[in-house]
């Protein structure tokens, strides 16, 4: 049996995320970085009380209008564009472990922050820094490691705290999720990995952050197609490929 | 405290903040452009100096914003999702080596916002009074690690209450971090023995500036015009 | 323990024990080679098959030792710095991400060579008797970290004593980290019960396998022929 | 000023390299993957009392010859292949923290094994993994960090050992060299760099894992022409670059 890890449709490749899955939702909230299509299958599957991971809670979609609205002076959004936000507005959401769960301006609130006020979900803040370290460490079987970030503020939490070289360091701890959900440009049907310009982000770091990773990508290629010297994901931390249509589709109601 | 708000004098619009700011980095320098005003800078520095502007969603060596749409890259963006220009010697990176450079002190100067900066560099800035939460994004990496850090910022909040202060009273983002504040009216460095007065916006005296801060500025002989 | 030495009996070389291990690799499994006899695993494994072959030097998903110099390749080499063939679907990567892979648990199994092996599956392979020190290279991260651990090693030493012990005696590389043992004359697992025997060259009976290992061998009624 | 990295020559590279301090020699032992060049000046400086990390400590000029005898059914060596045992040999390393200090098979002494049995050198005795993660944690910012390799060995030794997830990990300390010098494939003057195949190795991680990285490489292209996406150590990371001789020079005692 030759390795094929391709999956025909982005529901078959989330069928086995459980209520209460922890998942690592790649992308930093640019137009092309979200899994966007494999967010859509889990708000069609409703899957609830999800632990998420990542940057940005997301937009609700009427926000997202307004957002793409905001934007179109310097740059079009596509169609297919979903952000962690949806899962949070539909109620999927019960904590969310993030660097922005609320917009630094005061003007717009988004899903996470209306539900936090509500007490509804619950918030781990954390910054980019450290919240990917801490997923690479889950990825490299590296437990905790000490970070000079931190110490004396609102990240230090309970957190350990020890000095190195005259500064205070924070222990974090390894952030293994139930399940990635990332974006690539190109895989071969062995799971590796290339990225697009800044849609590599939290996308690569995130590949073999979790049980099981899904990626989904733009283009399938054929095994050899790659250059073994630009992979950036090698093919172990990726269990499973979907490909992105080739036609946007903008409802994400539609099953695909 | 409550300041006076010189309802009547000149300030530098966020453009113009941004403009004073982009010659703090030399050529050669390794320089991040935080979310808000500090993403203005790259407009701002000259396309022929030889600069590596760093973005934390992980590219190095970009240029200016791309204003017009039709030329728009999706995969090449700032930290605020604003499309920038490619230049020779630009590199990706995930997210992980993106925080490597940071962390690891390759960043040698960082621009963030403030809400509040104290008198021995104490920085706040992720979250607004009253919010139930903040952004803490990387600026906190950033506030922590880089070599270092300039505050961009209005000098005073709309209501006129100073922004620069004795001890924060909103939530820290990083301890004695801050080297240099760029407002809308002064430029003030953050120095061990205080805060110094370094430059004024004309229209402005120094001793105005000192109105609208809260704790001691030293005025050295050598203040001279916010030059743009 | 003394041991006999059955100096008349088969025993298989280097190659056939390499022959017989590569049987462990199933089609699928990402398998780490390691120094030593470890390394000529890879000329027996079906090049038909997809297994993902990983060195610790950084290549993930290559083939077979090249054996003819005119050509080989010097920037696509193994763990032992033999030169191996490029295949369809490899990578290459650093030395922290090749331990990243190892470390994080992403090897299903690893096979290493062994000077002693406890009962309770504890390895001894880092430090021969009598050296200052020793070669520890990347097989202790292997040892501790692969999902499975197939030693490959003579029976015996060339004096006859048996390298398979109850407590081990030489330093510890990593401890209860053995799964399986193929040997110039058997293959036993460690299980928490105890060892079990499971193949026996032909030329040898089960008993007589027991006489040159020092624990207790469960001998169960399915033990079969070593068959390559 | 344009940023230039390029030094002219491999004695000016290692001009500043003082009496005791400590380097990163990348490389694994093939026959393309040390910085051989930047080795052979740093013998010619004669510089002494060195700590070396690597994974290797090297062979002697006669060992070498006939290692090189040895492998030649497989593969030709090149004839500017120097390895760290040119400086053990002459006396230079005062300290080693090394993989493999001594060899596997009993039958070769090389230089480090000898004059460890005469007490003349320091051994940190130490696996690949460990200290391939202590020097990406240098580059990284990370004080130290918790690996469940070691426990119970050797490599435990005084270090402070703490059980996460039902395991024992042992912490281990970043480590940060004065200089690392390693060799690539191609550079350009801002010193981002590529790598060839697994000559990749140790080299792509102690890149940026000491104050001042050394780079050796084969080819110096135009600002531009490594591709952004293939750039695998970037700028920041480097701030020498070398490029290798067209004609191999032989004798490491001459100057180049």
């Amino acid at each position: 049996m030759p390795i094929d890890k391709v999956v025909a449709s982005f529901d078959e490749a989330v069928a086995d995320v459980a209520d209460g899955s922890m998942i690592h939702v790649g992308g930093f909230g640019g137009p092309a970085e979200y899994p966007s299509y494999l967010i859509a299958a889990l708000a069609r599957k409703n899957v609830t009380g999800l632990t998420i991971t990542g940057n940005h809670s997301g937009f609700s979609e009427p926000q997202l209008a307004m957002m793409k609205e905001r934007m179109a002076s310097l740059m079009a959004y596509p169609d297919d564009y979903f952000s962690p936000g949806l899962l949070v507005d539909r109620g999927q959401v019960a904590k969310g472990i993030l660097a922005f769960p609320v917009l630094p301006g005061a003007a717009l609130k988004v899903p996470f922050e209306e539900l936090l006020e509500q007490g509804k979900v619950e918030l781990e803040l954390i910054g980019q820094g450290s919240l990917a370290e801490r997923i690479r460490a889950a990825r490299a079987g590296i437990a905790a490691f000490y970070t000079p970030v931190g110490p004396g503020t609102v990240t230090q939490g309970e957190k350990d705290v020890r000095w190195f070289d005259g500064r205070p360091h924070v222990l974090e701890r390894a952030l293994k999720a139930d399940f990635s959900i990332i974006r690539a440009h190109k895989a071969d049907r062995w799971g590796n990995l290339t990225y697009r310009g800044t849609a590599r982000t939290f996308n690569a770091t995130m590949a073999g952050g979790s049980h099981c990773t899904i990626a989904e990508v733009d283009e399938l290629v054929e095994l050899g197609d790659l250059d073994p010297e630009s992979v950036v994901t090698p093919a172990p931390y990726v269990q499973r490929v979907v490909v992105r249509p080739p036609q946007a589709v903008s409802d994400w109601r539609t099953p695909c | 405290m409550s300041a006076p708000r010189f309802e009547d004098k000149p300030r530098l619009d966020e453009s113009a903040m941004a403009m004073r700011a982009a010659a703090e980095i030399k050529e050669g320098m390794v320089a991040n452009l935080g979310f808000g005003i500090p993403m203005l800078i790259s407009s701002f520095v000259d396309p022929d100096a030889e600069v590596l502007l760093h973005s934390e969603n992980g590219v190095i060596g970009f240029g200016s914003v791309i204003e017009d749409p039709a030329r728009a890259d999706r995969y090449c963006i700032n930290g605020g999702g604003q499309p920038v220009e490619r230049r020779p010697g630009m590199s990706f990176m995930s997210h992980e080596e993106s925080f490597t450079l940071i962390r690891g002190g390759w960043v040698d100067v960082t621009f963030l916002g403030a809400l509040q900066v104290a008198a021995n560099g104490d920085l706040a800035n992720w979250k607004v009074p009253g919010k139930i939460s903040g952004a803490l994004g990387g600026g906190q990496d950033l506030a922590f690690c880089a070599k270092s850090v300039v505050c961009i910022t209005t000098h005073q909040t709309k209501d006129g209450t100073p922004k620069i202060v004795k001890r924060l009273s909103l939530d820290i983002t990083a301890p004695r971090c801050v080297k240099r504040l760029v407002t809308d009216i002064a430029v003030i460095d953050v120095t061990p023995a205080g805060l110094v007065l370094r430059e004024v916006l004309p229209g402005w005296t120094p001793e105005e500036i000192q109105m609208v801060t809260e704790p001691e500025l030293e005025i050295p002989g050598g203040v001279v015009e916010m030059a743009l």
